[in-house]
């Protein structure tokens, strides 16, 4: 990354809780930093439970943030968001939603779906504002002539278009993608992945792109940060965290990923381990991955670890004691 | 596994495995574009119970709205002539002369037992009898069904308190229907004396020419002489027990019954909305707070309260009652569909289209209007339409128990309230309003019932 | 369990308390209020009342000492009638009113579920559409119509047989139950057919009935442990609802069949304007429902486990 | 293919249709495979493409109406199973096929303790009391690692997680030590660590007992975890089947190659490109007169348009692909179809 350059977006130390009343509080994301620079694409993976979606989430200012600070370009954002900073915002940040279907208002034409940002914010004139909207339409493969059709008319991979053009079409720096394939069939997934990096590339867009799909979080993106129970683990070039996690969590997560290759799985047996991602309510000292953790020390169990940089490798950030 | 079945390449166009010029007809969407509600609208349409319905709720409508225009008698009217009339034809009357009862002597009895002294007529019937001896007394009973022994004799509707006295004019609320008389001589002890004589009379409809001419029944310059026909007033369904016109009566209930219908569902259903999505939208505290009173105002026994309110807001004398129904009614009944919309709006709220306007910084206000109240109309709409018939219940309920719509105003309710008192003699008087109620609340329970599945198949299939 | 009794007993007393305070206020809008008015009439009742309730004092003070009456369980005094507590009307009418519900909310229950069950068993054929068209009459009827023309039917058929089969109207013996029960119960019963059906069609297609399939259970086990049990959720949620219909439903058919019960009473003292009784009546009744909800919330604990732990 | 003995399951042309509200779907069309003791046969596929369909129609789970078999059988060592719920006095379901879905929390009844339910099924196929029984679950549980097995067994569904759910399935489908396991995507709804656990255990088991599995998924990676042989469907139809290595190293049909390309690959440490295949499937309620691939096809030919390809034979081991390429007609097909990228058609959409 260009050194030289401030980062985009600096993520310090965000959380966000969510009470549950009676003094229980779900540790939903907890002290996560993280910095972005511009034109960069930063993966995000985690199991469900992890509060990787509430962290996008929260970082884009649809949650109010607990505590934390997140700046962008220099610039504090507010902790809550009125409508107002929505609007100020909304040619700079956008977001792609998970589920194509609930995502798009089923009340309305697509044209008014992608065209509703241009006619909340500009003063163009109708007949622009459909010249845009047939522009995008064009842009994420569709045709125009759908521009009066009802999202429902259309498959999964067609609306996760749809929703791209939403967002786009706003021509924002910095868009976070939240599970936008998850929901996809394979061989559509590709179509959506291929588009995104098409218009990244074309726009010159940053991208925090959440998935708990590994191998398409290092397929896609330039960094990769692993997210458990809150904290992220690992963080780091794709390629290096891939194919040589430090992170015990990472290195069983990536174990636990199937390659669609027979040989190299006969290879590799039985990586699994034993247990489950715990509950995040009310979470106490310690390192979050201790109790399943197979290299666990006494310290694990009492000192939370720090994302700290490797010392072999700079641009690698692990919160693990075994690497102090 | 079965063997290849290799095609014959001698069958097949030379080019056949040339490559494909254009495409093959992939996903193409061919159906025509339809928005939520032409959709909603094509699926209730295919369900025919609940268009039948539909039109069943116009007509209704028309009846009581356009009816009185058509149909023009005075609820209000007392056909004395004709009290709790049954339902049919229009009736005839034959002219008599005027009677007053023992100013004229009856004939001489003949010398048979108990027959008729004059044609018997609404005006009066008229029996003589041979005189008993030792009779001190005779009893007379008339009766609607056959006298047999061992059976009630019936009415009893006086005796002559003399033996001389051997004749009776009954004059006491004759219908044109069959009668039994029977005749009793007693003893000056009150002891029977022999099998007592019945007679079967089939009453006619009478009128007197002055009446004929004070109700318009003949023209001002006819004269039609006694002995003549004239055709009384008209009642197709019938009259209640005052004589008053039961089509008209239920024109004029019909349209109270289904002004409280309509508009306290309507009033309640809004304040719901207003409420619950005021408590929704806001969420946290206010939404606990305010969920929690609704919760209280669900609590209260509902029947007990509509009636509790009743007597509250006072009603006076020469007050319907529909008002003061309407305004309880929506203060007990809103909070079901606040928390229905609450709830609708809670989820909407976490919908991606309402998060990706807001990140368009769409304000709280278009959000609103554009997005959480249109998919919530369809909840709203069903709602609405279940409503409406157990308004319409609690309506003729209470006014059935005398809580509710008080006359002179009338509604379904309360004629059926009226009508349960004759019910064993002139059934259509309930049967009627009681009807009127049933088809109404099936009506739009059917009505619900397509609108639910027809948005909710909608809901269904993911948009 | 033990926790969430307590609660749900917490939050029921509360409701009470709101009901009274509902009430309260209610009859002091009366125009005129007629608690501290000069329509009391005789003597000796003012003076009753006048101990009672404190009619000369501010109303703040005259709430204190109602709700210090209702605490005690003490109802008050009526207001038409020498020496008559609410809390002895009560005693000597709701035995009559709860008879006829609980034999009605039997039938509603029990009817309600089978018929349901059966319409969805026998999904579009002759008898669910026969039950169906049953149900639609049950709802779309009122119930004074059914007892109206039940009279008239057992009227007729007395008449036919020659002998009194079943009494027109009136109470006192278990024949004088059964039909006003049946006509109380109709509107209930077709609620929850359409509810049981409904709700079992749902469940006929519900992951773990077809895990049932592939377990290789026959049918009838699959039927009874696994969808009956679950279909009934739906319908024990709303017997709390369900009861208090009943409950209330039954002024009309107690005028009807002239049932000397508590909601005949009730329309009594409305008509008389003996406030007093309608308001302990309320009361009396809301906090009668509210235990009801708790028992039967209570109970679909017992039935769904995920309500139990709580 | 299988032993010197006969499969134990042969399923052969079955085609089920569905009437719904827009009209008739033809849902599966045509499918044959069978399957040998201590095998792992993966039925692969994208949502829609009837995988699911087919295994319920064996399994009698299919609803009828509006689901309708229209075709074919399946032989259970040799006795037809198809529309019968009995096989020698006997449901065959649970006793001698076992199955678990998709979605654990969902398929299990949520009213009934984990143990009842594992123990019901030895009720009714073994006759066994109700203690034995479901001290037997116990021991199920046990065997699926299933921690405090004893304690776990008196709890109830919505007290465990997805992961332990599905292990209790798995022990409930092996209660009668069936000869056949089932699992339509058992792992979908549970994340890459659970998953792996499941993907073990299930493998254990098969070694311990010498199951058939037959594994419906649309995750590639797993069917290259588990799978002996695999068959490929698309639009209904199995257009591909063989061993695992012929699909993924010999692929026979040009949707094979191109669900690989589609997605990313970690093999060889370099990035490829994503080819996505453009389109989406057709919908089955008027499937194409040929190829139902055609449309999405790079390699496609006239003929493909109104003549559905045979299963062509192109290896001796049993192999096979429902493609034209593979004709004796067309020069070099095959080598065409594994370089998988649009030569002579550019891909559009």
């Amino acid at each position: 990354m260009n050194d030289t350059q401030a980062p985009l977006l600096v993520v310090d130390r965000m959380t966000k809780h969510f009470p549950l009343g009676k003094g229980r509080t779900v540790h939903a994301v907890d002290g996560v930093s993280l910095t972005i620079d511009e034109r960069e694409i930063v993966g995000l993976v985690g199991e469900s439970g992890s509060g990787k979606s509430t962290f996008g989430k929260a970082l884009i200012g649809l949650h109010e943030k607990t505590g934390g600070r997140v700046s962008y370009r220099g610039e504090v954002l507010p902790q809550s968001y009125a409508p107002s900073d929505f609007r100020r915002l909304a040619t700079t940040m956008q977001m792609i939603f998970q589920d194509p279907y609930s995502s798009l208002n089923p009340r309305m034409t697509v044209g008014e779906i992608i065209g509703e940002g241009l006619r909340l914010h500009s003063r163009l004139s109708a007949s622009d504002v459909r010249d845009r909207v047939a522009d995008w339409l064009k842009r994420v493969g569709l045709s125009p002539d759908y521009m009066s059709r009802y999202p429902h008319e259309f498959s999964g991979g067609q609306r996760q278009r749809i929703g791209i053009a939403r967002a786009l079409i706003m021509e924002p720096e910095f868009v976070v993608c939240d599970e936008p394939i998850s929901a996809l069939d394979v061989s559509v997934q590709a179509q959506v992945v291929n588009l995104l990096e098409e218009l990244q590339q074309g726009m010159g867009l940053t991208l925090l792109f959440i998935a708990h799909d590994l191998s398409m979080v290092r397929h896609v993106s330039d960094r990769m940060a692993v997210m458990y129970l809150g904290a992220l683990a690992e963080i780091g070039p794709a390629h290096d965290v891939f194919f040589d996690p430090k992170h015990p969590y990472t290195q069983i997560l990536i174990a636990s990923n199937p390659e669609p290759d027979p040989a190299s799985e006969r290879e590799r047996r039985s990586a699994s381990i034993s247990g489950e991602i715990p509950s995040p309510v009310n979470i106490g000292p310690g390192c979050r991955f201790a109790g399943r953790c197979p290299h666990v020390m006494d310290t694990c169990r009492s000192t939370t670890p720090l994302l700290t940089p490797l010392a072999d490798a700079p641009d690698r950030q692990v919160a693990c004691h075994l690497y102090r | 596994m079965t063997e290849t079945p290799l095609t014959s390449p001698g069958m097949l166009p030379p080019d056949a495995f040339a490559p494909m010029r254009g495409t093959v007809e992939g996903h193409a969407i061919t159906r025509p574009s339809l928005s939520y509600w032409q959709d909603a609208w094509i699926r209730l349409k295919a369900n025919w119970r609940a268009l039948f319905s539909l039109w069943l709720i116009v007509a209704m409508l028309a009846f009581v709205l356009v009816g009185p225009l058509v149909w023009r008698v005075d609820p209000a009217a007392q056909d004395l002539r004709q009290v709790s009339s049954a339902p049919g034809l229009a009736r005839s009357a034959i002219i008599v002369a005027p009677f007053t009862a023992g100013a004229e002597e009856p004939p001489v009895p003949a010398n048979r037992g108990l027959h008729l002294a004059a044609p018997p007529t609404t005006q009066v019937v008229r029996l003589v009898w041979q005189p008993v001896s030792g009779a001190a007394d005779y009893l007379v009973y008339r009766n609607i069904v056959p006298v047999t022994p061992g059976k009630a004799y019936g009415l009893p509707l006086g005796n002559t308190m003399s033996a001389s006295t051997t004749h009776y004019d009954d004059q006491l609320d004759l219908d044109p229907q069959t009668y039994y008389y029977t005749v009793i001589p007693v003893d000056a002890d009150g002891r029977r004396l022999q099998e007592p004589d019945t007679i079967k009379v089939a009453v006619k409809s009478a009128i007197t020419l002055a009446e004929a001419q004070e109700r318009g029944l003949v023209g001002a310059n006819d004269t039609p002489g006694v002995g003549d026909r004239v055709t009384l007033a008209w009642h197709p369904l019938g009259t209640d027990y005052l004589g008053r016109d039961m089509l008209a009566r239920l024109m004029q209930g019909g349209r109270a019954s289904l002004f409280i219908g309509l508009v306290a569902p309507l009033l309640y259903v809004m304040l719901g909305v207003a409420y619950g999505s005021v408590a929704g939208f806001i969420g946290g505290r206010v939404d606990q707070v305010m969920m929690r009173f609704a919760d209280f105002v669900i609590a209260l026994p509902f029947l007990l309260f509509m009636i509790l309110l009743k007597v509250a807001f006072g009603i006076g004398p020469g007050e319907s009652g529909i008002m003061p129904m309407i305004v309880a009614m929506v203060i007990l009944l809103w909070p079901g569909t606040a928390r229905l919309v609450r709830g609708q709006i809670l989820q909407v709220r976490e919908e991606g289209y309402v998060e990706a306007a807001k990140l368009l910084g769409a304000r709280t206000s278009y959000i609103m209007l554009r997005h959480m109240i249109p998919n919530t109309l369809g909840v709203i709409l069903v709602t609405l339409t279940f409503a409406i018939p157990s308004a319409i219940f609690t309506e003729a309920f209470l006014s059935f128990i005398g809580m509710g719509v008080a006359p002179p105003e009338a509604s379904w309710g309360s004629m059926s309230n009226d009508g349960i008192k004759t019910m064993l003699t002139h059934p259509h008087e309930l049967l009627f309003p009681a009807l009127m109620i049933s088809v109404t609340v099936l009506a739009f329970n059917l009505l619900g019932d397509g609108l639910r599945d027809a948005l909710d198949a909608r809901m269904r299939s993911r948009g | 369990m033990l926790r969430y009794t307590i609660r749900r007993l917490v939050q029921g007393v509360i409701t009470v308390w709101f009901i009274a305070t509902a009430t309260f206020l209610a009859m002091h809008m009366v125009p005129g209020d007629p608690l501290s008015g000069e329509k009391a009439t005789s003597e000796q009742i003012r003076a009753n009342l006048e101990a009672k309730y404190g009619l000369n004092q501010p109303i703040g003070t005259q709430y204190l000492i109602y709700l210090g009456n209702i605490a005690k369980g003490d109802l008050g005094i009526s207001f038409t009638q020498k020496n008559r507590e609410v809390n002895d009307i009560i005693r000597e009418h709701f035995p009559v009113s709860a008879a006829l519900g609980i034999l009605a909310i039997t039938f509603a229950a029990i009817g309600g579920i089978l018929l349901g069950a059966l319409t969805a068993l026998y999904r579009n054929k002759w008898p669910d559409a026969a039950i169906m068209l049953l149900v639609i009459l049950g709802i779309s009827v009122p119930s004074f119509v059914f007892a109206a023309f039940s009279q008239l039917a057992i009227v007729k058929l007395n008449a036919l047989l020659g002998f009194s089969l079943l009494p027109v109207a009136g109470w006192g013996t278990v024949s004088h139950m059964i039909v006003p029960s049946l006509v109380l119960g109709l509107g209930t019963m077709a609620y929850l057919t359409r509810l049981m059906r409904s709700s079992m069609l749902e469940i006929v297609n519900a992951d773990y009935v077809r895990t049932a399939h592939a377990k290789g259970l026959p049918p009838t086990r699959v039927f009874s442990r696994h969808q009956l049990r679950n279909a009934i959720l739906p319908v024990v949620t709303v017997l709390g609802p369900a009861i208090a219909a009943i409950t209330t439903g039954s002024f009309v058919i107690e005028l009807v069949f002239a049932i000397p019960g508590l909601g005949r009473y009730f329309v009594q003292a409305v008509q008389q304007l003996d406030y007093t009784v309608i308001m302990g009546t309320t009361v009396f009744y809301g906090a009668f429902l509210v235990l009801m909800v708790i028992i039967v919330d209570l109970l679909y604990g017992f039935v769904d486990p995920r309500v139990r732990v709580d | 293919m299988t032993g010197a003995d006969a499969p134990l399951l042969d399923v052969a042309d079955l085609r089920v249709e569905f009437d719904t509200y827009g009209g008739t779907v033809q849902a599966v069309r045509g499918v044959s495979f069978s399957v040998a003791a201590g095998k792992t046969l993966a039925i692969v596929g994208e949502s829609g493409c009837g995988k699911s369909v087919t295994v319920q129609a064996l399994m009698g789970l299919v609803p009828m109406p509006p689901g309708r078999i229209t075709a074919g059988s399946a032989r259970l060592r040799g006795h037809e199973i198809l529309g019968t719920t009995m096989l020698e006095g006997r449901d065959f379901r649970g006793n001698e096929i076992g199955m678990i879905f998709q979605d654990p929390m969902s398929a299990l009844n949520p009213t009934m303790t984990i143990g009842r339910q594992i123990a019901e099924t030895l009720e009714v196929h073994r006759g066994w009391s109700r203690a034995r029984a479901f001290a037997r679950a116990v021991e199920l549980l046990d065997m699926v690692r299933i921690p405090e097995a004893a304690a776990r067994a008196r709890q109830y569904p919505f007290e465990f997680s997805g992961g332990m759910l599905q292990r209790a399935m798995i022990a409930m489908a092996i209660a009668c030590e069936p000869a056949i396991l089932i699992a339509d995507e058992p792992t979908t709804a549970l994340d890459v660590t659970i998953q792996a656990q499941v993907l073990d255990l299930m493998a254990d088991l098969q070694n311990e007992k010498s199951m058939a599995i037959v594994l419906i998924t649309h995750d590639l990676g797993v069917v290259a975890r588990m799978a002996d042989d695999v068959a490929v469907m698309y639009a209904g139809q199995i257009v591909e089947k063989g061993s695992v290595d012929d699909i993924f190293y010999r692929p026979a049909h040009p949707y094979t190659v191109g669900l690989r390309a589609a997605m990313p690959t970690n093999a060889d440490h370099a990035d490829h490109v994503l080819r996505p295949i453009p389109g989406s499937p057709p919908d089955l309620f008027s499937p194409p007169a040929g190829c139902a691939y055609a449309a999405r096809c790079p390699h496609a030919m006239n003929i493909c348009a109104d003549h559905d390809p045979p299963p062509f034979l192109p290896d001796e081991s049993g192999h096979f692909g429902r493609c034209w390429l593979h004709h004796e007609s067309v020069a070099g097909g095959l080598e065409r179809l594994r370089a998988g990228a649009a030569t002579e058609r550019s891909a559009h959409e």
